[in-house]
């Protein structure tokens, strides 16, 4: 779960890191009021707290150069969407003079199995393009997970960063400060980009703190932000999880369930691979009951994008005959038809195609044979 | 030889009640795998397809000191506890079936695993079998054949479809291993790479890769290194899914800047690992392969 | 540092252990109003707290029938003196009926470098009389420090204590917390003697926490015990300590002051030895200034127990000469003369015995020559 | 030879710009000590005695890679990130000076130093000297001689005082560790005597004892169950101190029914341990020994 840049911005404060003085407001607050009460000095920084990419061209960040500038800012902003999402709240924020922008992230570290702080002294941009254009510019150091990270780690990152004495000081504990919030919260991903250099201070301009939504149960204390907020999920994709369904949305028109996650990739690449275009991922997972399967059928039988859909069965723990009566399910209370074409094979074979032949569907044993019926159909 | 486990793997099936425990502790003694003992913590005195159930592993082992592997179905909330449960009491091999551990947790097993030297095969996997010998895991028993293809996967369902084909053509497997789903695994492609380089019985590799972190680009990497002595063949799903969005594994998203098919292709052909296009193509690289 | 009993149990509950219902009073709250508003429920038991051993002996823990005989009770106890320390605050809980009592706490396992977790169902008593006379009474599991106390080993222990179902699930609660609250807070020792049983539920009805001294600076959140309430120190080491020296009082009449804990406790065994007995421990530890030496030495010449002192420097790092200047400076300010015994060796050993000797000190390179002088002087 | 630190040990100083730092560098240069580099962070580039200052002990080890043991001056505060800092850049030895580090920060270095190879001496201890090569500590040198008797102890002073009455009497010493006297260090008595059991150089052992814990206690089960070869003298302070109270050193302390000193004497002469009743007998004991 990805939090909003207040709560990002609220968390690393309260464990010792700088960020500019700030307010946030909610659309059923009185802006007027609270922006008069805060007491910020101009320039001020409108930031609606949406969590899409690329909020700031989309004009999601304003600048203000008086509180009168910024209630107006605001009050524009709260209710508007950014990227098909509507502004819940802005945080108002007094803009930091600056000229340097610093990047710095801490997270998941797969090969090593710890934790990775990545940091640059080229922040404010698109990481993974200056990852990409310039290798030599992102910082990398692996943190044992056992061990934590240490002040003389962090303090060897904020050397080659290039910062010394006091500042160097201060760029330590805000690493420590992040490496502790990300173990606490149980984060994927810390991370502040840009952060800038005031005197001494180091001061975050931006925040950004995942959570492993695993570990949510372990977290009460933390608002949930509502699925339809997160930026993260399509319509569709929201309508999927609200349903309970593993699904992703892509942009082409044969809709594709498969059971398991990779079966259900390499489903999905079978399809491109043979001239088509899927339309969805769509994984029922391991012993899927026929409630389920129904489900996911219907689902795609309402899904505008898929034009046909291939389910795609390797049956083990799932039963065949399971998948076939949710097929039959599903096909019976649908709206819509459209062309379905079943591979299924592996456990009760025999009588998934029976229940599926009875109703009139051919269920193919290749899956070679299927796609290209589908993609002939 | 088969690799992490044989004829000798004598199992402790921990969360042995719960509906998947049971049904699969069935499946599981159906195809032969020795089962001494079930754990659930206040069923203990109960006896689950026969299998008798002890409240701690502890208590199980005093009954069954042969045992060395473990597999686990506990729910998350309580996995992290069980895999504890079975490293501290010296199990060699934890199966660990159970999918959402969060990953901090994982995090810190692992580690403490790999301190104590077990091997952790999971989380979110489908587990480990030795066809013809023992299966510890949740796979459809039938599509496996004994033989001396040695197989590697980040994913379940697909590694079955593939199993399959080879079998059917007559190409039968050492070992398969499902290593898990999430970004943080137990074992990687290097581990179980460098398993089946010592294992006798295995004349190739199949690795099942799919989008997400770079295990098999570091994969890849071993293979050049070691300058590994024995066919690898590799298949990678997900090429046609879009960056940023979990592909339903927890382990399987292109973020970061990392994680992309075509990396994960050019690493394995840079190093002469054919790729795949389809799942259903394994077979004949396979083919090729062991005819020369 | 050890917390009130009030404080750790306020500690535990956060972390989900169960107390009895109860309320703190203060000597300067109005304690009517305080019971009359908490609405607890008659059978009451007020407790002093004050951190001695043996309190309920001593007075410090009473049972009230009535809410208005809790009033009376605590009225007289706030003020009063338990075992001479002064009563700040009185406990007023619920009574909680009960058979049986259980010892349960997680410490520092010095051998195996981690933490320990000891239990009894023999609780409620001196559980170190318990530990001597049936040492099977006692459970002592080592806990992995790196892995720390998880669920399986909490109920291994609670099995052996007899607990089961829903109440073995709490009493493993119970230990978790109780770790948790252990490593949270830099304890040394999280305890509870005794607890006992209430259907399914565990309940603490006493409750000890002591924290690393060295590890209080990472705790701003825990109220400093004011010194002279600890209850763990006689006037003249709360004296000692606030001068920023460390002693220990006897109840022998020779003055010791060392250099080192290990040569200073020597010391006094070396008195003992030869027939006399020692009245304090007092360690000027490694490089000494003159000043700290002066101010030890003042202080034995004020603490009355000392009739004869004996100073027992090897000078490594502490320089003889700042010893013996040290001396000099404190009898010629002092307002009592003592017989002061000097034995000094080592670092400008020459130096220290001159200045000594030119004051009429005599100085001894042999401690056995020189604690026998003592002991005739 | 020695063991812990001799002619081949090459010291990095962490915290060497400190007042106690730089006197004691001063002190083991002139006792011939190798240091090579000081390590302060934010002093990167100054000169102590002599002796170039670094922000980093990596830094410090690029200039100087020889460099094997680390001692540490660092005060409390950062002094458990000094400590993690030597055993990551691969210190075989830190010799932790610093007194007054919380113990729950103690247990968790001492355990990462352990799956690290690395050993602690310390913390709150005089340090290590093997007379006549080299000396990693704050004791004064000129008490040791070089000889045949192995010292362990967990007291400084103390250990000075011992050591000056054998020197005096014509027995040196091969090595002399003050494991430190807090609750929980990083070398107990049974590290070293396994040490001592394995350097030809050590003759006998002298262990310096005192109240608190159960070191004695576990030394001495380790020497019966070991059926130590060397002979080995014990001197315990602290008879006259009362139980509950801190004797100076945190570890000092008769608590929860452990560190008496009768229990302690009680396990050494029950495995053939003699005690000696005044710090200045223990040389009777050796020479009687020796002897032998």
């Amino acid at each position: 779960m990805k939090l909003f840049e207040y709560q990002a911005k609220q968390i690393l404060e309260s464990e010792g890191a700088k960020v500019p003085r700030g307010i946030v407001v909610s659309e059923d607050e009185d802006v007027e009021k609270a922006l008069t009460l805060a007491g910020l000095s101009p320039p001020l920084v409108v930031k609606a707290q949406v969590l899409v990419a690329g909020r700031g061209k989309a004009g999601g960040i304003k600048l203000a150069n008086s509180i009168e500038e910024a209630k107006q800012i605001a009050r524009n902003m709260l209710g508007s969407r950014i990227k098909g999402i509507v502004v819940r709240k802005v945080l108002v924020e007094e803009a930091i003079e600056h000229e340097k922008e610093y990047y710095v992230a801490i997270t998941i570290d797969r090969a090593k199995r710890g934790a990775v702080v990545l940091a640059s002294s080229m922040g404010g941009v698109d990481i993974e393009e200056v990852a990409r254009k310039y290798p030599d510019k992102i910082i990398r150091r692996s943190i044992d997970f056992t061990k934590g990270l240490r002040g003389f780690e962090a303090r060897a990152i904020g050397k080659q960063l290039g910062f010394k004495g006091k500042l160097l000081m201060n760029f330590t504990n805000l690493l420590i400060a992040m490496y502790k919030v990300m173990r606490k919260y149980d984060a994927d991903l810390v991370e502040s980009n840009p952060f800038t250099v005031k005197g001494d201070e180091i001061i975050l301009l931006d925040a950004r703190i995942i959570i492993d939504d695993n570990a949510l149960v372990r977290h009460p204390e933390l608002k949930k932000v509502p699925i339809r907020e997160t930026g993260e999920f399509t319509e569709w994709e929201v309508k999927a999880r609200e349903m309970g369904l593993t699904f992703v949305e892509l942009d082409g028109d044969i809709g594709v369930i498969g059971n398991g996650a990779g079966l259900t990739m390499a489903t999905m690449d079978l399809v491109s691979y043979y001239g088509g275009r899927p339309a969805n991922f769509l994984d029922i997972g391991g012993g899927a009951s026929s409630e389920l399967v129904k489900k996911a059928v219907k689902f795609l039988l309402d899904f505008p994008k898929a034009k046909r859909i291939f389910i795609n069965v390797f049956g083990g723990i799932t039963r065949c005959d399971e998948v076939a009566k949710g097929i039959i399910a599903a096909l019976e209370e649908a709206r819509e038809r459209k062309p379905i074409i079943v591979r299924l094979v592996g456990t009760n074979e025999e009588e998934g195609r029976s229940i599926l032949e009875k109703n009139g569907i051919k269920a193919f044993a290749d899956p070679v044979e299927a796609v290209k019926t589908v993609l002939s159909s | 030889m088969a690799i992490l486990v044989d004829e000798n793997t004598r199992v402790i099936v921990q969360g042995i009640t719960g509906r998947e425990g049971s049904f699969h502790t069935k499946l599981m003694l159906e195809y032969g795998t020795k089962i001494v003992a079930g754990v659930t913590p206040g069923k203990g005195g109960a006896n689950v397809h026969g299998v008798p159930v002890y409240d701690t592993v502890e208590e199980a082992l005093k009954s069954h000191p042969d045992a060395n592997t473990s597999i686990i179905f506990v729910p998350a909330r309580f996995a992290t506890d069980a895999v504890y449960e079975a490293i501290d009491n010296g199990m060699k091999v934890v199966v660990v079936i159970t999918e959402h551990i969060p990953v901090h947790e994982a995090l810190e097993f692992v580690n403490y695993a790999r301190s104590k030297n077990t091997w952790i095969v999971g989380p979110n996997c489908p587990g480990v079998i030795s066809p013809g010998k023992t299966k510890v895991g949740i796979m459809p028993g039938h599509v496996f054949r004994e033989g001396n293809i040695g197989i590697v996967s980040r994913s379940g369902t697909l590694t079955y479809e593939i199993a399959f084909t080879l079998t059917r053509e007559g190409y039968g497997q050492s070992t398969a291993i499902g290593i898990g789903g999430d970004p943080i695994t137990g074992m990687d492609f290097i581990d179980v790479l460098e398993m089946y380089r010592n294992d006798d019985e295995t004349k190739a590799v199949v690795i099942i890769g799919e989008i997400g972190g770079d295990a098999e680009e570091r994969a890849a990497k071993y293979i050049l290194d070691t300058k590994y002595p024995k066919p690898v063949i590799a298949y990678i799903a997900g090429k046609t899914a879009p960056p940023g969005k979990r592909m339903g594994h927890a382990g399987a998203i292109i973020s970061m800047g990392s994680g992309y098919y075509e990396d994960k292709v050019k690493a394995f052909t840079s190093v002469g690992v054919k790729v795949a296009d389809t799942p259903f193509r394994v077979v004949e690289y396979i083919k090729e392969l062991i005819k020369d």
